[in-house]
Parts: C-alpha cells; structure tokens; sequence
C-alpha cells in the first residue's frame, strides 16, 4: 500500500527554529520586511475603502503577506507570477501601483495591467484554472531555451479541481520549470480542509505527479523563502516542478461579503492572530537587532503613505470611456462586434 | 401567502420539496455550513442533516458527476454552481453524460437531477460573476432549462425541476435576487416548465424576455405608456418553450422585439427569432429585433450597464420598429 | 496544384506553416508518434521535431490550458482536440480564458492559438464521434470559428487561423476528410476569414451552409436542377461572419433555407434565421427554414442517417418553400 | 520532500509465487477461467467479425482479460461495475447476451442497456468521465445504508484526465465504497506512459487521495482477483475508496482502425504476447491437475458456441425503427424534440 513517508508532513520553519537563511543579509531581510508590511498595509486600508465604498468586494490576504513576499523574494525578475484573487497585490512587490490594483477591486479598466510589464500574470478568478497557464508558460519558455521559471499560487480548495491536476500533471511530465504554490489556508470560503481532500496532507499530492513536495509553515516568510528558492534553482537548473504546501490559516473573512462566524472556530482564528504572521517576522527580526520601533515606523509609514498616494491616484482617474467595451475584445475583431441593439 | 425575496422563495421551495420527498438531495460549494453563498441552501444543513445537504469539494465537474451516479443510486441531486461561469467546468459532464444517460440506458433509468445556479450581469462584481450562459445549456440535447423572474416562479420553477424526470437547469437572475418582495404562496407550489406568463398585455409591440430582462422590460413598456401598448412575455422555460405564447402573441402585435443579456452571436434570442422567421412571417409587420449583449467579454463593473441591455435600449428598438 | 483530400491538404498547410514560422507549434493527443488518429499531423514529428510536435498526456483542459501559457511565451500553438465531444472539457478554458485574456491584458498580449478538431456524424462510429459543436464555441467571445468544406478552403483557412491574431477554433468535416480529392494550391495559401464562398449561383432559392453540409446542398441542388435555380452558400466563417454574402444572396432569391447537422434548438442556422429577420425581411418571400439535426443526443450509427440532414430533406423544404 | 516507501511499487502476485488464494476452490478456480475464455473467445471473434464488416471499429481487450474477469470474480452481484469502451464485453460476466454487446458494436440500439438489470453501467466512450458516476453510485448507496460497492475500470491514459481526478478525490472525502481500477496497459493509442505520467508508478496517485492503493500483476487473474476482494471487502465494511494499478501490456492494437507498428516497440510485444494473462492461467491450472485437455476443449468450445449463437442472434435482429431516434432522448419531452426539417 502506497504511503509518504510520515517525516516529510514536518513543516520546514526557520524564524521559530531561529535559523538563518544563507545568503540573506540585513538589506535583503529588510526588504523583505518591506514587502511584507506593503502588502498588510494594502490589504488593511482595503477592508476599509471597501467599508466606505471606496471598492467593490474585496478578498482580504490578512497574515497570508509572508507566503506571497517569502516567494516572490526568491525569484528573478524574469521569473513569472500567476496569482489567484488571493495574491491579488502581489504585483505590488514587482513596482505596480497600488493604483492599478485598487482600480481591479473597483471594477475600472485602469485596473487591467500587461502581464508583460511586471511578470505577473493576470488575477485568476476561476479556481485553478491558472495552473496550466504557469505550466504552460515554464514550458514555453524552456522550450525556447529561455532561463525564466513561472509560480503558481493557489488555494487548498484548488487541488480539488481538475484544472489544477492536469495543469500539475502536464508540468511533471514536460519537466516545466514551474513552481506550483498552495497556499493551504484550512478554508476554502466555508468548506473546511477536511471536506476537500481525505489527503494525509496536500503535499501528499507531488508523488503522483513525480515532483519533489515540500511542506512548509506559511507563516514563516524565511522558510517560505528558503522553500522557494531551492524550487527556483531547480527549476533553472532543469530539475523540474516543485509542489509547495505553505500551511497558514486564513484568520479573516473570506472576502469582505463573507460572515465566516457561522462555520468557523473563533478560538482557533483568535489564537492564529495571534502568532500572525507580520508580527513573527517583527519579534525575529528584533530579535537580531535588524528592526527598532524608529525603523519599524518608517516602514510602515512609507507603506501608508504608498496607500494613501495610491487611493488618491485611483480616484484620480476619469470614470472609464463606455466605448472601452469594444476594446482588445478581439485584436482584429468581427464586423458584427458591435451589434447589440437592434440590428 | 408570504411576501419573499427571490432568494426567500427558492429557499422555501428547498425547505417544501426536500420534506415531501426523501430522495431530494442538495450538494455543492458552501451550500451546507454556510446555507450557500447567497443563501439560497440557508437552514437545511440543519434541519435535514449533512447527508442530505453536503459541501462538496470544490469541484464542478465532480459534483455533477457524481450527481449523476446518485441518481443511479435512486437520489434526486440538485446541485448548486456557485456561479454562472464557474459552471463551465461541468459542461463536459453536462453535454456527455447528462443529456445522453437515460437514452443511453433505453430508457431504463432516470436522470431526474437539478442544475442551479445564480447568473446574470449589473451587481458590481469582478470578472466571471456576471454571465449568462443559458446558450451552452439550452443546445444540449436531453436537458431543460428554466429561468424565473420572480419570487413566485423561482419557488414554483425549482419545485417543477426536482419534481421533473429529467435533467433541468435553473439559471436564477442574481440581479434581482433581492431586489423585490413578491406574495409567494405557502407550501407544495409549482410552475409547469414550458408555460411562459403574459407579464402585461398590449397590443401594438411584444417584448420577449426572460429572468434579469423581464423586470426591465416592464420598466420600458411603462416609458412607453401612451406612445405604444406593449406586451411583455415572460418564457420562465426555455426549453420545453410556449412557443404557442410567443407565436400568438406575434400574431396579435406583429413586432417582436427580444431581449437577451448573453452576448448576441447565437444567443437564445436568435433561436426565437428563427422561429418567428419560420412561422410568423405572414404575421410580421416589421423584422424581429434583438436587444442583446455583444460579442465581447463581460465588461469591468464600473461599464457594465453599456454592456447590460437598458431601458433605453429596448425602447429605442421598439420605436425603431414602430416607425418601420 | 496537387489533387488531395482534405485531410492531406491540412496536413499541406501544416508542413508549409511550421517551416514559416519557427513560432509555431503542435501539441495534442496522438499527433505526434501516430501523426494524429486521422493522419492531419504526419510528418511533423520527424520533420520539425518532438518539441515543436507534442503528444500530450491524455487531458484536454490542460492541451488548451498550457496553450495560453505557451502564447505567453511567444509560441502559437496549434491544439488538436481528437474528436469533437472530446472537446467539451476544453471548454472552461475556452470560455473563461481564451475568450477573455487578450481582453484582461488591456490588449497587451496576443493569444494566437488554434483549436482543430474532426467534427460531424455519418461515419458509423461509436457514441461520442458524431458531435457538431460549433454552437459552444461561436457563442464564446473573443473566438473566431471557421469550417471548410473543401480541401483547398481547408488548407486556406487552417493557415487563415495560424496567422490570425486571434483564437480561432478549425471544425473539420471528418465526414468528408477523405471523399474526395481536388485541387489544392501548393505552399503559401490563405483563404481569409470572413469570406463566404458562393458554391453555386441560382436565382430562386439560397441554401446556406458550412462543412460537410455544403457537399449536401449540392447534391439537393443537382436534384432540384430544372425544377428551382438553387444557390448555394458556403459560409466557410462563422465569425467573423460574411453577413454581406448572406444578405446579398437572400436579397436575390428571396428564399433561404439553412442547413446545420447540430441539434436544432439554439444551433448556429438560428442565429442566420434571426439575422434575416432582422435584416432582410422586406426581401423575404416566406418563411425562413431550417433543415437540422434534432434536440436529441446523436444516435446509434444504425439509424444515424435519419437524423442527419439528408438530400431528400433539404429537396423538401425547398418544394415547400417555393410553394408558398 | 514526500515519496513513496520503495517497496510499494513491487506488484502483487500470485500465479509465478506459485501461491494460492485463500477461499478459492476447484469449482471458482474453474470459474474463472471460464470468464477468461469466454473475454478472449469475444475479443477474438469481434477481431474477425469486424474484418467481415459484421461490427464496426472495436477497441481490442485481447490479454486484458485476467484483469477483468479477476475484478469481478471478486466483487458480489449487487456490485455496480462502470466500464469504459476497453470493457465492452465486460457484461457477458453478469449473463449480458453476447449479442447485446456485438450491436453495441454494429451501432445497433438493441446494444443499449438498462444498468439496472445487470448492475452494469453503459460502456462509457469519454476517457475517465464515468469515474465520478461510479464513485456516486457508491456514495449513494452508502447513504442510503445500502451494502453495495462499485468499480470503475479505466486505463493509464485516464489518469491525466481532471474527471479522474475530481471523482478520485471525491471518493476520498465521501469515503464512498468503490474501487478504482486502473487497467496501465502502459499506452494511451500511441502515447507511452512516459509521455501520460511522470510519477514513478501510478499507483502513487493513491496517496494524494488519502486512498490506499494497491499495485497488481494485471496478467494475473488471480492477483487481481485477490486485490480486488481485499478492496471490495474494505469498502463494504465502511473503509472507503481503493485505487488498484494493475499493470500490464496492450499487446494487440489499441483499436482495429489502428495500427501500432508506427509507435510501439514490437519485440515487446511479441514478449507480452508469449506470457499472455489466459496461457499463464492456463498453465497454473495445469500445474494444479485442475485442467486438461479435455475440459480445456471443452471450455473453449462453449464460449465459440456462445459465439456463433451470439453473432447469429444480432444479425437476426431486424433493422432497428429510425423512429427510435425520438426515444428515451427525454423521459417527458419537450414539444420541439422532433422539429428539424423544415419548422
Ligand atoms: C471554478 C470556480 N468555482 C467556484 C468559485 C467560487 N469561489 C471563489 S473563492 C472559493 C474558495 C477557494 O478556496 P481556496 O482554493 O482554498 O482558496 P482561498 O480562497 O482559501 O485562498 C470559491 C469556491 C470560483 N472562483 N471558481
Ligand atoms: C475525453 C476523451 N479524449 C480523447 C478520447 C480519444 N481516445 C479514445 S481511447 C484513448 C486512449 C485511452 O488510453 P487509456 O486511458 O490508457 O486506456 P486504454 O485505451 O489503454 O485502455 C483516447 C485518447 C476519448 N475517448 N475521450
Ligand atoms: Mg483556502
Ligand atoms: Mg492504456
């Protein structure tokens, strides 16, 4: 009978083991810190401008900022991001205006970007159906002899759809250099991790498609980091994919409509806000003397500063031309486009 | 009788068919814990138990699936799809083995599952939460579709569905989900599939709708009050269709003008608009006009109502059509 | 100018293509080591080589979901679906991406993939390997569909879709992959999309159709010879649509019959019927009819011919059509 | 990083163990080959009958018959078997007439069936779709506090299909009684397991499902028959789902409208060919002094009869009603159903 090995369910961690990461010094740890506050400022100042209307319904990443910085961290920039709604910030991290974003949420085409410009694919809404793409995309790219390696970040809900395995299976069997991420947050709106998979745990998933898994604690951006980077290396190294499971918990509602109150344990989401994920990387950070309260207001400071920039950017922007709905529907579209009204 | 949301009604109706009838089943994303994302399901995790409301894995092609080996196991499954373009992934299941199971068995066994889901344009939503993909359905041999555009006949329609023997699909207009409290009457109720509601009678014009379109078609019919005596029909079932309605009601008024939100190339509209061209040519007094989406993806929300048919638009066709 | 079938003069195209362009290739079930089950991509492998000629596992989603990730990289992948019901499970990708990227990227990147199948019955084959689909498709936004009916139209408009900036989803008429050779022209050919071809001139009655119908309406033609001057239309596109033909030639006739192989309710002939009653109804002499397939799940090869259109079928609702 | 333990990619065997299976007598011994002969008789005669234009194209089983008749063997009659296109005649084992199965073949009404009398899906043509059925059956059975189990036969190349997938997982979470059998004749028409999987063997696909899975001699009727009792009897006593990979070789083509020399290796085919599944039965029955050549001829001579009265009662029957058409498309149908010829 066909079992993993029970010690690779172990996650990998560094800031609780009180490792260190090769090769990270202070500016890299630093700017890791960065990232990690832009995006808890984004997703903060988000619940609120969509509570005054400001945006339309938002999905919050609340304590998910160390599994999108720790990975995105370890990439190049020729790399290529495929984010789902969860990961909806993450071009934040490749220079994109907080602008463009918080256009997406309010529905306004400024906030349709050139997955060229940054790398960063589109937001995915439909589950999983982005997995291919990335899968797709590493492939091309070898094929054409290219060094660039793509990532996939996806949800444990994901790996019940059947895009997501033969988005997997493709990438294991033409050996693309693609990195699929799950972030398995124990939700997938209601639906509990139990209801998804009879799984032992989801990393259990890689040895079906032949690719090495890795389980990692999600609220960890080191360990998230150091995971990451050994799949990039591989990938660039013609070594092939790499399933990663970052275990995390979504502490927040599943979106601003969501009322999580009726299904979840609120003593399990209290005790994960407290170890969140944000304030870890602080108290190890202080820990070895890289972040003071001076610093540490700086920082966060430049991060609301780039929100409030990026708010007054947004709302800036004329409402869009209504004739932007004939646009890029087709590069060379059909004369009857445009027919709707009466003929 | 109650005054309900649309999404009360539907509610109700669950609450009614899965008490009369212990081979009713409920399954899909969030329909159990939390009584489903609009709440449609609300309540009847707890009062029929997790067996016989179940949240699936997130899976569409897996729900429907195995909906179809439930129904082999005596079950009548009404699943849930979150929403409209997240069905498309159960559209294989659907075309290959829903439509074709009971011809394939010689008619040995029954089918008698439930597809419903919420659709539909003009709520603020990102992509892939807006479409109307009532044309992927409706081409599919061996299956039925209704779409209600009140409370009354979403209770009524979805008790017909679980009731009916063979596979139908139910497209729910999300836009008008809660947007009206309607009187809908209490316990058993059903609407037969295939019998469309004079939503107002007129005389000079008939406006053809269905779901979201009918409450907007009433909106232009009362722009028009004084300059036209519109008709609106209501098809509530797409398939079987009151072709006999809508061709008598041609008859009457002889301008037909029909109003569909999915894009226009080999939308719904177009098949009732052949019909016309086949039989009610003689009745004719003008050409049969579409108000429809366009042959574009649904558009961002902050320019959805340009895409979204509008009053103004089935008014101006309606003139244009006067003035033939 | 080479006399081949039509399933040669693809397999032409492919060679002429791939050797223009280093950008594109060919990924699907079966086409490489087998050179495809109908033998449309033999050659490739050995010619161009196994990355640029991919047997891909057995998973139609992922066949067309890598093919937008392969755009992204700059290729123009060329998928092959093996049969037109083995499609259906490309179609979430289809709808949901397809369509919609070059949308969602402000126009910022091309998605200039292919999608090839074998469709249509008649060829006694087993359930499953019958299906005319088009309707799935050309319903989708963002997608061109084109469907030859001949082997040069064949070659022309694979290259047509190659070349095209656009996703553009090839229907072939596997009923006639290998009925008969004609005359193809030798490398660099493209019959653009969008230009319906007029495969017989009348004057009293248009028969509009699209692959393995066209051959059919010729033969009703021939049967009809010295009793009605029939015109028939080879749409040849179905988006872009070459509406100007359409009109043009109803104006002329007055008579329009059209002819589908898929299921009736909601099929494509639906959308011309409704495009002439909107646009053509003052040119109209009657009603505009319809010869299709039926709201039923394609049959059992023993009786398949009774629900193809047949000859005598379409002669019928000519006579009909010219009596009334 | 997960793996498999080793050890589990070994196949079960019995015949060459020169073991014996518990509970099995002379008379099931028989049994057994009985059903084999009577699958290779078919397989066989439909090979000729389709060169005499008798059927149309047949998808070939020849040496898939242990796996086949060794599965069912093990299952009870309340057992719902789903078969794909590769198990056609899968039914003669439940007392399906054989012509039933050859108009399936001549595209002859007559070949459709209703399920329920024998317990017996219908032959299922898109690869790995009938996976969900038969995990729902199972499922709904189970709810009903019903007793039966269900099977689901389906080949290597399905594994890549998200269908199998989605059902498999589903089979997990609902813990539903059903086992699924993958028949990894190690080709997809032309296309090697190689270029379907990158796993080390598909039996690894079993943990991703939290199913146990087992891996099986496919030419050994007896092995198979083993491994599915065992399955059978965990699923009937409330242990939930079980994936069996019985490996084997498509030695014949995949259909008689193929023709394998383009692709396939033929030296291993002749080597298949020599240890095919019926021989190999056929000698451990002998080393038993169960069999001889008396009983074997006549064994073999009651599945030709069976044979030529099949083939004789198909062709007897007339041509079927083109109005059949209209059947059964709808249990209540719409009015429209019939309109398609000119309005
Ligand atoms: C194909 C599809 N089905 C359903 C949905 C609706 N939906 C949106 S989010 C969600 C849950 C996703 O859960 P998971 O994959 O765990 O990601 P998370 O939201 O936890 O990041 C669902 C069901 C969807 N977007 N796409
Ligand atoms: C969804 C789908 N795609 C493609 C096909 C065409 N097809 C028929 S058999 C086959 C190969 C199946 O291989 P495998 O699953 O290994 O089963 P085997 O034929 O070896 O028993 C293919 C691609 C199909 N029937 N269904
Ligand atoms: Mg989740
Ligand atoms: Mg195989």
């Amino acid at each position: 009978m066909a079992r993993v090995a029970p010690g690779e369910h172990e996650l990998r961690r560094v800031i609780d083991d009180d490792r260190e990461v090769d090769g990270l010094g202070e500016h890299e740890l630093l700017q890791l810190y960065r990232s990690m506050v832009l995006l808890r400022t984004y997703d903060e100042r988000s619940v609120v401008y969509h509570r005054q209307g400001r945006i339309g319904t938002y999905a919050i990443f609340w304590n998910h900022e160390a599994m999108q910085a720790g990975a995105v961290h370890a990439l190049e920039d020729e790399d290529w991001i495929f984010p789902s709604y969860r990961e909806s910030a993450i071009g934040l991290l490749r220079g994109m205006p907080a602008a463009t974003i918080l256009h997406w949420w309010r529905g306004h085409p400024a906030g349709w970007w050139n997955p060229a410009d940054y790398n960063v694919a589109s937001i995915c809404v439909p589950i999983a159906t982005h997995v291919p793409h990335a899968v797709g995309l590493a492939w091309g790219k070898k094929l054409k002899g290219e060094s660039a390696v793509s990532i996939a970040f996806f949800g444990d809900g994901a790996t019940s759809e059947g895009a997501f395995h033969e988005g997997a299976n493709f990438a294991g069997v033409m050996q693309a250099p693609a990195i699929l991420f799950c972030n398995n947050n124990h939700w997938a709106i209601s639906t509990p991790l139990s209801a998804q998979t009879h799984a032992a745990a989801l990393v259990d998933k890689a040895v079906g498609y032949g690719m090495p898994g890795v389980r990692v604690d999600g609220g960890d951006v080191l360990a998230v980091f150091e995971a990451t980077r050994e799949a990039a290396e591989r990938a660039r190294s013609g070594g092939g994919p790499t399933f990663i499971e970052a275990v995390s918990y979504r502490a927040a509602p599943h979106a601003t409509a969501d009322d999580p109150r009726a299904y979840i344990d609120l003593e399990r989401v209290e005790q994960e806000k407290r170890n969140e994920c944000l304030g870890r990387y602080e108290r190890y950070l202080r820990r070895l003397g890289l972040l003071g309260d001076e610093l540490e207001a700086e920082i966060k400071n430049d991060a609301a500063e780039a929100m409030r920039a990026g708010i007054a950017a947004a709302e800036a922007e004329p409402e869009p031309d209504a004739d932007l709905l004939f646009e890029h529907a087709y590069v060379d579209p059909p004369p009857g486009m445009r027919e709707g009204s009466d003929g | 009788m109650a005054e309900l949301l649309m999404v009360e009604a539907i509610n109700d109706a669950f609450h009614v068919e899965l008490d009369r009838d212990d081979s009713v089943m409920v399954m899909g994303e969030d329909v159990g814990r939390a009584g489903g994302v609009f709440r449609a399901t609300a309540g009847l995790r707890e009062r029929f138990g997790d067996r016989r409301c179940v949240d699936t894995p997130l899976a569409e092609a897996g729900i429907l699936g195995t909906a179809v080996g439930l129904c082999m196991a005596g079950w009548r499954p009404v699943t849930e799809m979150q929403y409209d373009a997240f069905s498309y992934p159960c559209l294989d299941q659907l075309i290959t083995h829903v439509g074709r199971y009971h011809w394939r068995t010689g008619g040995g066994m029954e089918f008698p599952l439930v597809i419903r889901m919420p659709y539909g344009g003009g709520v603020r939503a990102p992509e892939l939460h807006d479409d109307s993909p009532e044309t992927y359905y409706v081409h599919t041999p061996g299956v039925k579709v209704a779409i209600p555009s009140t409370p009354a006949d979403a209770k009524g329609l979805l008790a017909a569905a679980i009731r009916d023997p063979d596979p139908v699909v139910i497209f729910e207009p999300k836009l008008i989900y809660r947007s009206e409290r309607c009187e809908v009457p209490d316990g058993d109720y059903v609407v037969p599939l295939g019998k469309a509601r004079l939503a107002r009678e007129g005389t000079d014009v008939t406006l053809v709708a269905y779901g979201a379109m009918v409450p907007l078609c009433e909106r232009a019919a009362d722009e028009l009050e004084g300059e036209a005596s519109v008709e609106v029909l209501d098809l509530r079932s797409l398939k079987p269709l009151d072709e006999a309605a809508l061709l008598a009601s041609a008859a009457k008024t002889g301008r037909v003008v029909i109003v569909q939100e999915a894009p226009r190339v080999n939308g719904f509209a177009g098949e009732l608009a052949a019909i016309l061209a086949e039989k009610a040519i003689l009745d004719l007094r003008g050409p049969v006009l579409r108000v429809t989406g366009y042959d574009v993806p649904y558009p961002y929300w902050k320019i959805e109502d340009t895409y979204m048919p509008s009053v103004e638009r089935v008014v101006g066709a309606v003139r244009k059509l006067l003035a033939f």
